[in-house]
């Protein structure tokens, strides 16, 4: 097997989350989901589309701003990517504080789009590299955005799956739990229990998050590294060492 | 339109106390004006983000220019944390009204539509709710009685929106491109100052090409020339972001002892080319 | 987008019983590719002016194509009545959805904004909300209680979307130039059919200039190729309407026997350039 | 006195109504109305922004068909025009058809903006240069948009005088009642109160219809004709005696 480098793993975890999408929207600041979309879209031959913001190059929007909100509003995002300050086990995410809010101990950016496109978009991918307690945790401070809803709220969209530096989990929407699905080569189910602050179930057949193979690893550091330059150049060069 | 004039006769159109709506970065964010502001001394600042704000909010509030913010998020990107903002809602020294962008867009566009709220989805179970008494949760009045709430956003009605572009014409008309926030913004605000990098000679109208994408000056009250007058962000097409002030800006926003240093140097000092 | 292809394959993709929607007169009427869908014989429309209509809408009602009309009116403009508008609706023929123009604006922003409704001022007191049982009087939830009646104007949600534009380019954008009405339409509607006036050589996103006026391929299902595809109307910078075919039609749409007469000899016999 | 024609008349009766706005827009189909705005630009010394739709030379129009109505629902519309295939004494107008609706005995194009635009703009003038019991009812049979809402009804807009070849009203939108305020040279009150189906209240100053003086022909012929050439040629040429 090709050695592979633990970026490289979670963009094909996320593509393989990401297969059979039409249209795959990344935001600002995410080299990792974007790297993924844009793999995502050389296995599908070109069909789903990628509108990355802040990549002219990789946006149709003609229409400001709000575009992307109609646009999802409309249906026509499958899928999407959140961070959070705070993750909690029924998927609620925080990008506001911690502590209290609104004098909050630590203060984030905001909620920015998620309070709208989490209910939007079928496929929202939790991404945090940095697995812990901290993050990962029983109960957010400050929802900026709720991971479900009670049956008579209007909703399309949601949690999909989290993707951390140590595993992939899903989640369920019906029930409002994540499953643990795969656990990273080099991490353990122990070493996830004790990094994650809420409880979680385990997959029957519980894998090793698959490793990308030769031909995926071939476009990752090809192709996808070539387009993602255009964005982010810095991560191209550094981490998948295309010549810039 | 009031003419062609100077960037601080433009900003002085700013009354102090106004509701001042500011496009988000990369889409054309006046930061001359914005210094030419700072260096007036303008106070009680009420700022909507289009939807979203970055260094000239972080500025503007490091400054001590903003009673309120109504924003769906501040930061210097991947430069960092924004740090007189997030100093100052940790303080208490404004009054924040937390959004999420489509609800910033929706309440521009009521506004725009002579509407007093636009109904949005999504938003139901978010703690920005709890926080917005202004935002009304309603039931949608066309599903004959079965529950189906829905978040009331209310007009968003800016006192002065103020943005650069590309260019504009003698009479005024502004050629704004793709960025379609801008007329949203100059159709909601009851006063509307533009800088621009340069003058457009002939009538924007003129050509069919570049009438698509012209805002007319029937909504803009002033417009002044003001080459690189986005810088130290970027204009798309024209200039890029300067990395390495952004960077020191963010590490100078980190305290007031070093965001006073900043401001000083870089704002309070006449402009020079 | 599923590709370029003939104005006949085009309007294949209009099944009978569509919900569809038509720009107004002077903003790009697709005016042959509604000769081929008349040629096919489409059935049961049920058409949706944006907001009015004219002799497209005139000519699919007189051919027995329509089962319901939503619409803010529909004249012939100079030329006089729409004859077999008039016709129709006095015989009860078709369904008449009354509206007044921005209720139709509004409604299809609902449908592009995912809204199930948008409130909109005026109206009150007007008989078209007394025959528009699908519209209704909500209360403004802002008011704490205070009576202020407001109507909400539910989405629009056509299946269709079929308009006339300059130019597309081989990927698929189209440039509406400042019609922007085409792009609310196309953002609401399922299946966008495009006829253009020529093919763009090039990527419309490449030139900043004419970005500002692009719809882009991800909204347009099929585009096809059609000069001089608005006439006998006329097309903003292009060519003017055929004033004296325009008077023929008019004076045609008076009687079924002389409508039937004009569409045996301009409508069905094959499109000849 | 300078000869002058029942149009030019019109035209300068109208100007004088729509002193003092910064901004009139004219509907399709108005030549009288559209040479009444232009008249008013210049007397203004240009400072009155005159829209017409339809006439590219004097729209500034980008945001499609839509604009005219957000415009109007921002107050950036002072004054507009409209007819009425029937208006009754309570301002209110008809466009939609004679007798029962939906079945009318003759039917017309529809409201169009009517019902929207009738609350938003504030001096709206109703012109029907055609003054007959027929079209000037004592109640309308349909009510495309209604002259009067009741006091929690928000209404910015409505009518402001009535304009007809024979006379000018004035419409008091308290009382919901037109006042005679002025008779066109050539006819008489008797004539109107025949030739009207509702009642009205008279002035108690009632005038004759100031004619238009021969610095206002001038303009008339001159400037405001060959703006409104290009637009009505026909009219321009034929009623305005201009070159076309």
């Amino acid at each position: 097997m090709t050695a592979f480098k633990k970026e490289e793993l979670l963009i094909a975890a996320m593509a393989r989350l990401l297969r059979g999408t039409r249209h795959i929207a990344v935001g600002v600041s995410s080299p990792i989901p974007a790297s993924a979309a844009l793999l995502t879209r050389r296995l599908s031959g070109g069909s789903t589309r990628v509108s990355i913001l802040g990549d002219p190059s990789n946006t149709f929007w003609s229409d400001g701003g709000k575009e992307l909100f109609d646009c999802a509003a409309q249906g026509r995002v499958d899928a999407f990517f959140f961070s959070g300050a705070q993750i909690d086990g029924s998927a609620n995410i925080n990008l506001v504080g911690i502590g209290d809010y609104p004098q909050s101990k630590v203060r984030f950016g905001g909620s920015y789009g998620s309070a709208f496109l989490y209910y939007m978009i079928p496929r929202i991918i939790l991404f945090r590299p940095d697995h812990n307690a901290r993050v990962l945790v029983p109960k957010v401070d400050f929802i900026s955005a709720a991971g479900t809803s009670p049956p008579e709220v209007w909703r399309r969209g949601g949690p999909h799956a989290l993707v951390t530096g140590k595993g992939v989990f899903s989640f369920d929407r019906a029930v409002g739990r994540f499953t643990l699905e795969s656990v990273h080569p080099g991490s353990t189910m122990e070493e996830i229990k004790d990094a994650t602050g809420f409880s979680f179930d385990v997959a029957p057949d519980l894998k090793e998050t698959e490793p990308p193979d030769a031909e995926t690893l071939d476009l990752i550091r090809g192709a996808v590294g070539g387009e993602i330059a255009a964005t982010y150049p810095k991560f191209a060069r550094e981490t998948l060492g295309v010549a810039t | 339109m009031t003419g062609w004039t100077s960037v601080d006769e433009l900003v002085a159109q700013i009354p102090d106390g106004s509701r001042l709506a500011l496009i988000r970065d990369g889409c054309g964010v006046a930061m001359t004006a914005t210094r030419a502001l700072l260096r007036r001394g303008v106070q009680g600042l009420e700022l909507v983000n289009v939807p979203t704000g970055g260094m000239q909010t972080d500025l503007l509030i490091g400054a001590g220019c903003v009673a309120e913010l109504e924003t769906s998020g501040v930061s210097l990107g991947e430069y960092g944390a924004a740090g007189r903002f997030a100093d100052a809602v940790q303080r208490g020294a404004i009054t924040l009204k937390e959004a999420t962008c489509p609800a910033i867009h929706a309440g521009l566009q009521a506004t725009e539509k002579g509407a007093p709220f636009l109904p949005l989805r999504g938003i139901l179970g978010s703690d920005i709710l709890r926080f917005r008494s202004d935002w009304r949760v309603i039931d949608n009045p066309l599903t004959d009685g079965a529950a189906d709430p829905i978040v009331a956003i209310p007009a968003i009605a800016p006192d002065v929106a103020l943005f650069h572009c590309p260019m504009a014409d003698d009479a005024g008309n502004v050629w704004v491109g793709r960025e379609r926030d801008l007329v949203t913004m100059a159709h909601a605000a009851q006063t509307t100052l533009v800088t621009v990098e340069r003058r457009y000679a002939g009538n924007l109208y003129d050509d069919a090409t570049l009438a698509a994408g012209t805002l007319s000056s029937f909504y803009v009250t002033a417009i002044a020339e003001a080459a690189e007058g986005c810088k130290p962000l970027g204009l798309p097409n024209h200039y890029d972001e300067d990395e390495g002030h952004l960077r020191a800006y963010a590490e100078a926003s980190r305290s007031d002892a070093t965001f006073a240093a900043y401001l000083d140097q870089h704002v309070m000092r006449t402009e020079v080319a």
